[in-house]
């Protein structure tokens, strides 16, 4: 049992859920997907936890890859939901 | 060496603390941002002196991208958009 | 052989960036790949047919290591059921869209959209799946922000939002499991996966990911703005494919690889569900104004039909009635796909044609749009149930594994949303066959109305008849 | 003797970080923590990279070293600039 | 590093990491909203260097400090100016107060249980044993995959067909951004300070990013943060009030959006021809085909992130060029354009402002 890994893991759940709530009640975009967003680094952090084996032993690398390939996820699909927000925005002027 | 080294390491992880406190007390975007470089030059401290412990050469790049994005993002704070295409 | 999977997979993606560089020749392109795409999911079809479960390692790795395709009868199935829906509505969209940069913007968007599909239902490893969700997820959303008018752009920022929340459940419930087993692939944790408290959380949190997704009620509220303001072939997609992808991953994990924890309060839990949305999506169908709003709703209760099953295969022991259950299902599923998607091109048509698709003002359309409006009553034979429709066949395996295990109640929902069902299409038909005499000479649209009729003809005929072939290839495939 | 004088670099330079942490709170308005930070994080950066250079063997580390260190000085002056001028402008525009 | 150094050096990672997240999320302005994150940002790679995740550090660094954070900031200003009820606020928020708090209790209780459930199944995983197998076979066939960096024979070969899906959603997001119309206008030319800023910070950037993706095979790095590199690269040049920001015009835009999934695609159809499996790189060329992948892949995020930030299809620069005032180098030449260069061209360019603006009709 490493202390590190449950630190990092449950205050990854704990994100996760801070990120969700708001995604979920927030009025604002940006503070949704930043939620959003929140809640995919509180699920990282979970994997990154699950792949440390403490200091000085090499980690799983497999997480860290999948963690990579989540990070470049949520930045296209963050950057897909500001171009909707923005191209509304500019409906929402012609109206 | 290796005791001195984390040691310091704290120290500048403190210090980077003591900066999240300015972010979270504010009071304006701009002060908020400052506070944000200190975490990035903290950050970089941080990852080197880290990087000397043995087998962490990698770190230093990390702190090398640090140091360059960090000033990115300052330049995305500062940056005005023009009013109209045309001017 | 099994190079046919990666096949499915890599030929679209192709034909994607090929529309995407040559966009003069986008449609062609795109055409060629989708008829290239349909003729392997049709050998991969007969292949799972002749030999059984298929399956790919990609690099050669071996999957745990690396990421295993894999095709049994019943993703063989869904993956045709895809192929000829997408090929039908690429016929009708290289009508549909008419301008040059429509176009270009269109096709390639659409070819993803089928690789998402397909590598969705070949995928044998838990985080690809994600991977694949996502893909599926943004290619539908920009797809339906296609429709550029605001209601549009704002029903797809919903949807996304909702995809992008799902997804990331569905990560989180993936985590947990390679936390547990160490391991993604999905054919290897069907053996060492057990009840107990790391799966269960697991699978709830995938669960909801997913049901968010297929858009269950009562988390279906994104639904019926994002499907109804698309563009025609895109919400036709929209509704008979991508959502019962994810319904298919469902099926997938908790029939499959983690049939082992599955309890039956929590099937009667997304049986109970299934039913309001039957009950619910049905009686708001009755109520929509518009033709599209109609068949949003209807998807949404169509969809809680699938969901009743879950009880029943629940507590049917394996064995032949289980299996007759099981391909109720799957034959339920399929037909409200290709139903589904006729109906959304012929009120395209509807649409495009009279401006409008508000069903009280509908009077004359049959007499204007013939072909048109029998293919949306093929499609409404489909979706009420009547014989010999596939949707028959499949509630009369609900209602035999109902009797069987004693829980009636499922049938009486079945029966009401049957019901439900006949009166919105009986008001649509109504209004459509109007006695006002339209001075118009009846229009034909070679391009656009044969899709919708075929698909209509398909739910409403050939579903029926396909039971015997399906059962088999489902049991050999399985 | 080369161990502890980068051992004092060192650790001089956290003392600088900690001393521009510090003033970044404590000071009462926006330029005057700018200055207090910009000087401070440098020269403790900038110590922190003269000591580590003594420390370590290869000149591949030392050219890395003082290439961050250059960097993270230039940004940090441009950066405060610019965040200053912001700040500036927003007082006059509101 | 001694266990309580280290036990204390968690303790304030992870305090600051959730107390960013609370602040992040909470109150109402979206711009120290924004900071917030990128701070967090900052201090979950310092997190993910704790947990020896030097990889992922570096990713999140570029991409989730530096260039998400540019793009969050994009939009905040945009909306900022909008007038307030052009900003987008879902009408939920304005009905029945009463509701609304209850549904405000029902959605954190069900968000409270959700965490909880992760972290009671989340402790169960980590009291049991560590699932050691898979690191073990990766590092038994590590040999065999052509680089040493076992994160990056992860995602380029053993796990290589995840790596090309993601890079179709990545050219999934920027068709759609294409689609929802032209990019937003862009930015002033900053001053004197600004541009020393960019003359040097772009050319080390781009260095920066060739060194990533070289070291990548066998050290932390890779495709992914070289990309996010180059694309910070070209957002400066685009801050800095550039016209010409190093992405290329028209068809050869499109070949270099599609070159990452393009040369996958290619290589993997190439294998399966030659009669190996798709993807399954011989391991003595595995190498060299990894690095072309990835300088494929790295060209091509690079562009889709860029194009992210521009939040559109780019507008045309055809008149600009033609008139020879801006060199059509990605690099910049040393010589920024000067206000009064680009005041010069304003007829054309007003022109060709024109015409987007038919279709969007505001800017």
């Amino acid at each position: 049992m490493l202390t590190a890994q449950w630190l990092y893991g449950m205050s990854g759940c704990l994100i996760a859920a801070l990120g969700l709530r708001t995604a979920l009640l927030h009025a604002c975009l940006l503070h949704r997907l930043i939620g959003i967003n929140l809640t995919g680094a509180g699920v990282f952090m979970v994997l990154i936890a699950v792949a440390y084996r403490g200091a000085g032993m090499p980690p799983d690398p497999v997480p860290h890859a999948l963690v990579l390939t989540g990070i470049v996820v949520a930045v296209s699909a963050t950057a897909l939901a500001l171009a909707l927000a923005r191209r509304l925005t500019a409906e929402q002027i012609n109206d | 060496m290796s005791e001195l080294l984390s040691v310091s390491a704290l120290g500048v992880v403190f210090s980077l603390f003591l900066g999240l406190l300015r972010i979270l007390r504010g009071p304006g975007a701009a002060d908020r941002m400052l506070a944000t470089q200190l975490i990035g030059t903290a950050g970089v401290g941080t990852l080197l002196l880290l990087s000397l412990l043995p087998g962490q050469q990698a770190l230093m790049d990390v702190a090398l991208i640090l140091a360059l994005l960090a000033a990115v993002a300052a330049a995305a704070f500062t940056g005005r958009q023009r009013r109209s295409r045309n001017d | 052989m099994t190079e046919l999977l990666i096949g499915l997979v890599a030929t679209p993606l192709t034909g994607a960036l090929v529309t995407m560089l040559l966009p003069r020749f986008a449609t062609s392109v795109a055409i060629a790949a989708g008829v290239l795409t349909t003729v392997a999911a049709g050998t991969l079809l007969y292949g799972v047919g002749t030999r059984g479960a298929l399956g790919y390692d990609i690099g050669g790795w071996t999957a745990g290591l690396g990421i295993a395709l894999r095709a049994d009868g019943l993703s063989a199935l869904l993956l045709m059921m895809n192929a000829l829906v997408m090929l039908a509505a690429s016929v009708y969209a290289s009508a549909y869209f008419s301008k040059t940069a429509e176009r270009a913007r269109f096709w390639p968007l659409w070819l993803l959209l089928w690789t998402a599909l397909n590598a969705l239902l070949l995928s044998g490893d838990l985080f690809n799946l994600y991977v694949t969700l996502e893909l599926l997820g943004l290619s539908a959303v920009a797809l339906a922000s296609l429709g550029n008018k605001t209601a549009a752009v704002q029903a797809a920022l919903r949807y996304l939002l909702v995809g992008l929340l799902g997804s990331m459940l569905f990560l989180a419930g993936v985590s947990l499991i390679y936390a547990g087993y160490g391991t993604l692939d999905m054919a290897s944790l069907a053996h060492v996966a057990q009840a107990g408290p790391i799966v269960w959380p697991a699978l709830a949190l995938m669960t909801v990911g997913l049901l968010l997704k297929t858009a269950l009620f009562p988390l279906h509220f994104w639904l019926p703005p994002a499907h109804a303001s698309a563009p025609a072939p895109v919400s036709a997609v929209l509704s008979a494919l991508v959502v019962k992808a994810s319904f298919y991953l469902v099926l997938r994990l908790w029939l499959d690889v983690f049939a082992e924890a599955v309890t039956p309060a929590a099937a009667s839990l997304l049986g109970v569900l299934g039913a309001g949305a039957v009950l619910w999506g049905s009686w708001r169908a009755l109520r929509a104004e518009r033709l599209k709003l109609l068949a949003a709703y209807s998807t949404v209760a169509q969809l809680g039909y699938l969901f009743l099953f879950f009880p029943l295969l629940q507590a049917l022991p394996p064995g032949s009635a289980r299996d007759l259950a099981v391909g109720g299902l799957i034959i339920l599923a399929l037909t409200h796909g290709f139903a589904k998607a006729g109906l959304f091109l012929a009120i395209g048509i509807i649409q495009q044609r009279s401006g409008h698709d508000t069903i009280r003002e509908l009077d004359g359309t049959a007499q204007r749009l013939p072909a048109t409006t029998f293919a949306i009553a093929l499609g409404g034979v489909a979706l009420i149930g009547l014989p010999p429709s596939g949707t028959f066949l499949g509630k009369w395996h609900l209602l035999v594994a109902a009797f069987t295990t004693g829980q009636w109640w499922w049938v009486v929902v079945a029966v009401i949303g049957s019901l439900l069902a006949a009166a919105y299409i009986f008001r649509v038909l109504g209004h459509a066959f109007g006695h006002r005499a339209y001075p118009n000479q009846p229009v034909a649209i070679a391009r656009e109305e044969w899709p919708a009729l075929l698909l209509g003809v398909t739910a409403a005929v050939l579903m029926g008849l396909a039971g015997a072939p399906l059962w088999r290839l489902l049991e050999g495939g399985a | 003797m080369i161990d502890v004088l980068s051992a004092l670099l060192v650790l001089a330079g956290v003392g600088f970080y900690l001393t521009g942490s510090i003033g970044l709170l404590r000071l009462p308005d926006l330029y005057s923590r700018l200055h207090a930070l910009t000087k401070a994080d440098n020269l403790g950066l900038g110590l922190l990279v003269a000591g580590l250079a003594l420390h370590s063997q290869e000149l591949l580390t030392v050219l890395k070293l003082l290439l961050i260190w250059l960097a993270v000085l230039a940004a940090s002056a441009a950066s405060a600039h610019l965040i200053a001028r912001h700040a500036r402008r927003q007082e006059t525009t509101s | 590093m001694s266990d309580t150094s280290l036990l204390v050096l968690d303790g304030l990672l992870v305090i600051s990491l959730v107390t960013l997240a609370w602040t992040a999320l909470a109150g109402s302005d979206a711009r120290r909203s924004v900071i917030l994150f990128m701070a967090f940002g900052l201090v979950l790679a310092a997190a993910w260097v704790r947990l020896l995740a030097p990889d992922v550090a570096l990713a999140e660094a570029a991409i989730g400090a530096g260039l998400a954070g540019a793009l969050l900031l994009a939009a905040v200003r945009e909306q900022s100016r909008q007038p307030l009820p052009a900003r987008i606020v879902s009408k939920r928020s304005h009905n029945k107060p009463g509701v609304n708090i209850a549904l405000q209790w029902a959605v954190s209780v069900l968000c409270a249980v959700l965490a909880g459930t992760l972290a009671w199944a989340l402790a169960h995983a980590l009291n049991s044993a560590p699932q050691n197998a898979l690191p073990r076979a990766v590092s038994a066939n590590l040999e065999a995959s052509g680089v040493s960096n076992p994160v990056t024979a992860v995602l380029l070969n053993f796990r290589a067909y995840d790596t090309l899906l993601e890079l179709a959603v990545l050219l999934t997001a920027v068709l759609g951004i294409f689609a929802l119309g032209p990019a937003r206008p862009g930015y002033q030319s900053a001053g004197p300070v600004f541009d020393g800023l960019a003359r040097w910070l772009v050319p080390v950037l781009i260095l920066t990013a060739g060194y990533l993706l070289w070291v990548g095979a066998h050290a932390p790095g890779g495709a992914f943060q070289a990309g996010a590199t180059l694309a910070a690269a070209s957002v400066v040049l685009r801050l800095a009030g550039r016209h010409q920001i190093g992405l290329p015009q028209g068809p050869a835009l499109r070949v270099v959006m599609a070159a990452g999934v393009g040369m996958f695609v290619l290589v993997g159809l190439g294998l399966l021809v030659a009669g190996r499996p798709f993807l399954g790189y011989p391991p003595p060329w595995a190498g060299g085909l990894i690095l072309m992948i990835e300088s494929a892949a790295t060209l091509a995020i690079a562009a889709t992130l860029v194009l992210a930030f521009l939040g559109g299809q780019p507008r045309p620069l055809a008149v600009r060029v033609a008139r020879g005032r801006i060199a059509a180098t990605p690099i910049p030449t040393g010589k920024p354009v000067s206000p009064e260069g680009i005041r010069s061209t304003e007829p054309h360019a007003a022109e060709a402002c024109h015409r987007i603006q038919e279709t969007q009709k505001r800017c």
